[in-house]
């Protein structure tokens, strides 16, 4: 079934046991991102010691793609450096915005390379972009942060 | 002429097409918007191809002619809605519509009887759109009034019962939608337009999802205002409804300024021409309105009380069959007394963006999603819902293919 | 690619019919609106019959495609124009957009950079068509702000002369025609801007009478808004442009408050999504929106210089041709520099309206009152003229038509 | 020339050489009015005695057509008792808006007849209009002005 492209196997095991899913009490930032479109929220809570990302977690109501692409996400960024983070971070949004024109690097999104599909589906690529959205807010909030102290 | 709903459908050039490699189009978000029949783009494209031109300007024959037209379209409407000629306002939409009226009774000045002090009510309810409520908001903002509204029970009906203490003697305006995109709910007005009145105030009804599938005679309904949009009655996009009593559109003061709306203009100053001239500033909508007459003529044809009897009989079908369907949650009133065909669900914990996905994957469009009402689909207890509507090219064949959907998807996310 | 106005009209159905039994139409009010390409109509159908949805709503193939359709739109007219996609609102029409900035600024609170106060200054024309004169005369009185304005000579030229008293540390916006309806002058634009920018207030430019005649880029014009209407450049009625700088839309108050234009909304409050969508509250003039798509795309092909230079040979040559007319006087300027393509006139006693008349009886469409612009007929010392306007369908023998028409005319009433 | 059913003779006649295009001095109400869509205008000074229209003056700007119809209206109307006067005026605004159906009375309309052409130019009926508004507001005014004496 061509729906099959979209809800990968990995998306669909992500979303019914999502990771990372039950915000830490400590972070360095917390951020609460929404879809306006649709209602979805999302509270993401982002700790960064020298340079790289020590942990993400999260909580939140949305569909399959939006829950499995966080859940994705911290999987994958958790221990990145934040360079590195930033770097995958952009060539996701880059696959996302692709309109299926390219395949992406499997070797740097790991998971999330399953989630190639939804950019031929315009309405959904918010979906799966909203947890990334959330991250990179919260990682600049971070560094502001730890810049402060 | 009976009823046939196939029949109807060869008139809209977009069932011909098909979904998702090869799927017949199982079309069931016309509460979002309505689609076309062939005589609606005829119409436009009759009337760029024959009488374009600026109408109420200049004196040649093909102004004569588009003035006609839309002259016209304008009786079409007022005799749609049993209202005068002179009291249908054309807009771009309902959403300016209802935007019109907000801004235009917040520049009423002292002495004019739409004026706003500071403590005075205004009215909506929780089941409100976006549309019908955050104008309000915002003159409520502006002028110092209060935003007062009905709540809505579980079963998705407004609650009456404090209706004396939520429209008082304070309350300038009482502004409520006649049937609720989300839930179907059609209110009942009697009472609610007695009490308005009884107060002084003007009651101003929202009737974006009940013009098109129902007849509404402002008359017998007694109401002030009326609002609904060309695009979700088979008509054309770009093109609204704004109907008001002759003697409040002659007080009323104007929204938009520009050219033929006026009387007289210096530097300074202006004057304003009669309504529904006041109203419609600039080369007016002209094609989407003539297009909106053959709607309504579209439709007149068929026959409001046939269109309305067959959604009945769908929504009653649709909420049997749905509520087989286990985890299946009606989102709304369950009973058909004072109900639309607009039926919103839940669906255990599919998310309902999955659900339109999936069901998109065959063919059937439905919408979900907070449906611009979002106060009320948290009141209802939900991030949001998947909703089918219905209209007159719709089918139970399209709702069984909708119930053997929701139980394929409760297969794959299950 | 030659440019051949006979070939031109062939696009364009409605030179196909007649006027008045039998006569050929010679349409000299594109001023007023312009006609329209089969291109445009096909756009239009083609949106309804294959694509027909509520765009950015629902996630099904429909939604997609439409919203897919008035996206690529707004990609065009950003192209048009030389500014960002994101900076492209559209709106009904000129009037609505110009309304728009005039009903925003005026709800900007303190400490946002549109706020105005008692004592600050708009600045506008004598020339300025009632849609750029009103909503800031309306802006000013609830405001408290001052209407100042630049004054027009007898040739119909803006007097700048007294540039820095009308532009001042108190001006906070100016608004602009490009072209002059009336007249055909075009103003220059490059000094006022500067002055504009000089003392920190915004450009804002009516741009109705120049986008659809000849190459207007907002980059290089340095402006900070634009107005235009879709139906004046060959496009539908119903839809109108309001481009603005990414920064200054942002901060901007939206203006017409309903669907898809929000973040969040509760009962009593409610947050703004980021513009454009900020400004387009409801399901939007879909169809419209992508037949003005069309629309540029069509006048894009042909090329917006040769159109430019096709019309300014076809003024040059009227204004040659009427002013061997005895008693015919030109009011506005006479010489080609910075000269559009709307020429009006008076001819001895004649009233223009009996004129509009005998040239209709001719075949001959041109406008005849006052053109929405009361104050500079005024100033211009005619109580009505009789405007002439031409566009890329027009040929030098429409102009010979005309002039022989008025001679006729001569006869008849003298 | 079809368009000589718009431009009768009378009509030119009356445009050329309007009658009681004069403001009198002395009236019993005198009224402005303008078409604002071309911008004509007309002044127009009515009297009134023993129920009777013993005068009508005007002044005005207008194409041929308002010009003549105020003047055909001033000539037609002085004299007559003020009952006759709006039974006039009821029958040629019924001749205007009739969009050629209707011929109109010779006897009771007189010159008024030449002007039945412009109701098949529903721009021009406003023109034809314009003077007979003006005396009708006029003769309002003058008799409730009468009543308070
Ligand atoms: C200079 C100018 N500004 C504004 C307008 C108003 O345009 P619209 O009627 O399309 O809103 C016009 C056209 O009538 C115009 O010529
Ligand atoms: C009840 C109700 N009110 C208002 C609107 C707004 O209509 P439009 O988007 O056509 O302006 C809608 C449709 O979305 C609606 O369903």
């Amino acid at each position: 079934m061509e729906l099959d492209n979209l809800y990968q196997e990995v998306i669909l095991d992500h979303y019914k046991r999502p990771q990372h899913k039950k915000l830490s009490p400590t972070y360095d930032a917390q951020v609460h991102h929404v879809n306006p479109s649709c209602g979805d929220e999302i509270d993401l809570n982002l700790s960064i010691a020298d340079g790289v990302v020590t942990n993400i977690s999260w909580d939140g109501v949305g569909c399959s793609i939006s829950q499995a692409s966080v859940s994705i996400l911290s999987d994958l960024l958790i221990g990145k450096p934040i360079a590195q983070a930033y770097s995958i971070f952009d060539q996701f949004v880059a696959l996302m915005q692709s309109k299926g024109a390219i395949a992406g690097d499997e070797e740097v999104l790991e998971d999330a390379i399953a989630l190639a599909g939804v950019s031929k589906y315009p309405a959904r690529i918010k979906c799966a972009l909203l947890g990334w959205m959330a991250f990179k807010d919260a990682s600049v909030q971070a560094q502001a942060k730890s810049e402060l102290e | 002429m009976t009823f046939d709903p196939l029949t109807i459908r060869k008139d809209f050039p977009i069932f011909d097409r098909s979904i998702r490699d090869g799927k017949r189009l199982v079309y069931l978000d016309s509460g979002a918007t309505s689609q076309k029949p062939r005589a609606v783009m005829q119409a436009e494209s009759d009337f760029y191809s024959q009488h374009n031109a600026a109408a109420h300007r200049g004196a040649h024959q093909l102004a004569e002619e588009a003035t006609e037209a839309i002259e016209s379209a304008r009786a079409i409407v007022a005799n749609f809605l049993g209202g005068a000629t002179d009291e249908i306002v054309f807009t771009k939409s309902s959403t300016e519509a209802l935007n019109l009226l907000a801004y235009s009774i917040g520049s009423a000045p002292v002495g004019n009887r739409f004026h706003l002090k500071a403590g005075d009510e205004i009215v909506v309810s929780e089941m409100e759109h976006h549309a019908n409520l955050i104008p309000w908001q915002e003159l409520a903002k502006r002028s110092g009034a209060v935003l007062k509204w009905f709540e809505v029970d579980k079963d998705g009906r407004l609650d009456l019962s404090n209706i004396s203490e939520v429209i008082t003697s304070r309350t300038k305006v009482v502004a409520l939608t006649h049937q609720s995109n989300v839930l179907g709910t059609i209110n009942p007005l009697t009472e609610l337009v007695e009490r308005t009145h009884e107060v002084g105030a003007i009651f101003i009804l929202d009737a974006c999802q009940s013009v098109p599938h129902m007849s509404v005679n402002v008359a017998e309904l007694d109401i002030d205002f009326l609002a609904f949009s060309g695009h979700k009655s088979v008509g054309p996009t770009g093109v609204g409804v704004l109907w008001g009593r002759s003697n409040l559109l002659a007080e009323l003061p104007p929204f938009l300024f520009g050219g033929s709306m006026i009387e007289s203009v210096t530097m300074t100053d202006a004057t304003w021409a009669p309504a529904p001239r006041k109203f419609e500033p600039g080369v007016p909508n002209m094609a989407q309105i003539v297009g909106l007459g053959a709607a309504l003529n579209y439709l007149t044809a068929i026959g409001m009380e046939k269109i309305h009897e067959h959604e009945t009989h769908l929504t009653e079908y649709a909420l049997a069959k749905l509520q087989e369907i286990p985890e299946l949650r009606i989102v709304g009133p369950t009973d058909m007394s004072l109900r639309g065909g607009a039926v919103s669900f839940t669906v255990g914990k599919i998310h309902p963006h999955d659900l339109g996905q999936f069901l998109d994957n065959a063919g059937i469009a439905v919408r979900t999603g907070h449906h611009c009402a979002w106060p009320l689909t948290r009141k209802m207890g939900v991030a949001s819902t998947t909703r089918a509507s219905f209209y007159l090219y719709n089918t139970t064949e399209d709702i069984d293919a909708l119930v053997s959907g929701i139980k394929d998807a409760q297969k794959y996310f299950g």
